[in-house]
């Protein structure tokens, strides 16, 4: 599955990872000749929520369905916006605060494809992809409030493009 | 009447709530995603609580709660999303 | 003029640079326990320009002009948006085919700031800092069309929050 | 009538038009911007067609064309930008 999930759309980066995402040479893969702009999301683990201490974090997911909405956001991306390559990481597992929970990178050859696709992409995983976030701080835990994930986040409405 | 085998999965709070993250439930033909829910709520009451905010999936695709199932699907019932 | 303009906001990252620019340890720079968002910018020359094939660019500034205006950015977008920290680096000289002519990078809290702020940020260069281009393509050399400058770009309208 | 020394600059395609970045002017106190860019305009007859797309900077923020000048000023005609 995993593996199929990675070649569907020949050059996307699709992938849910236990091990630290490397953004560079992540980003790296991105750039082509023909492209001139590239825009990333690297979103990270805070150190508080909600004015609590967090000691760390716990991302579990749906893996085949996850890989699955991924790999359809990349593809309404790549059929609505002028972009070239989108790569969409995200760790599971635990999570020290700083380090990148997931990574979303975009190329093309004008920035503002690239700025509309990469919001999209955080936007729709963040509403439509099935992975869940515990935090843990001193004391307990809790599993983060989210949101009720649908379809309709993943590919409508569609890309901002303002 | 037939009976069909479903494979269950429960995430995030609701697996902590069924204590575990996957069953399997034998279901009469005919039967909707939503009978299986229930089926599940009468043993979890705490998980009926969440109905309202969960998405159920049928075989990794966002389904609704009135999809007939077929022997062999795999749903789970999804909770809220925090990814990113 | 050089140091003082990069001391000038105590965790602002400004810079004209001629060696290649160092985008994962600038990045490193921003990133701060109380964030969870980093959104980058990096435009990188391409290879062609209307049909054209491009050899390499140079680029030149009116330095301390440009270090002022680059300042003033960083300086609104502080002002306008819940971001933590900018960097703002654009390199002059000779740059080859994919190599990054210029890098934004913004920290925050929260996604929609820093992907507001970067946004803003480039076009705010791009319209009003006193920076050039020239393309050399085989046979010939240009400088790029490109816009009027003017202060409006730096501080009007606000930061598109869209 | 004083006289009153300006430091001019030139960049990108002006600076090819003029054949130097930077030069110094001479003007009698009450000159503003506009007249030192047709001194040069009538020098460079090339360089006056830019002068719609011109931006002048007055020690190095942008300005007027109207502004007035003062001895020891900086200013800098900037044709359209082209960065990022």
């Amino acid at each position: 599955m995993t593996q199929q999930s990675q070649t569907a759309a020949a050059e996307d980066i699709v992938r849910l990872v236990r091990e630290p995402i490397d953004a560079r040479a992540t980003i790296e893969l991105l750039k082509a000749p023909e492209d001139g702009a590239l825009v990333v999301f690297d979103g990270f683990v805070r150190n508080n929520f909600k004015g609590k201490s967090t000691l760390y974090l716990e991302y579990e997911a749906y893996e085949p369905m996850a890989y699955g909405k991924m790999r359809e956001i990349s593809a309404y991306l790549r059929d609505h916006l002028a972009i070239d390559r989108i790569a969409i990481v995200h760790r599971l597992g635990r999570l020290e605060i700083g380090e990148t929970s997931v990574l979303i990178a975009v190329s093309s050859a004008h920035r503002a494809a690239a700025f509309d696709a990469c919001r999209y992409a955080i936007d729709a995983l963040k509403r439509g992809v099935p992975i869940w976030k515990k935090e843990y701080f001193v004391g307990g835990a809790v599993w983060a409030e989210g949101e009720k994930p649908g379809q309709q986040a993943i590919s409508a409405p569609g890309p901002s493009t303002c | 009447m037939r009976h069909m085998q479903i494979r269950v999965l429960f995430f995030g709070q609701l697996k902590e709530i069924v204590g575990a993250s996957e069953e399997r439930a034998e279901l009469s033909e005919g039967a909707r995603v939503e009978d299986l829910f229930e089926r599940y709520g009468r043993r979890f009451p705490k998980l009926a609580e969440f109905r309202g905010s969960i998405a159920p999936s049928l075989n990794q695709e966002y389904s609704d709660w009135r999809t007939l199932l077929t022997a062999g699907d795999e749903v789970a019932f999804l909770p809220p999303v925090s990814g990113g």
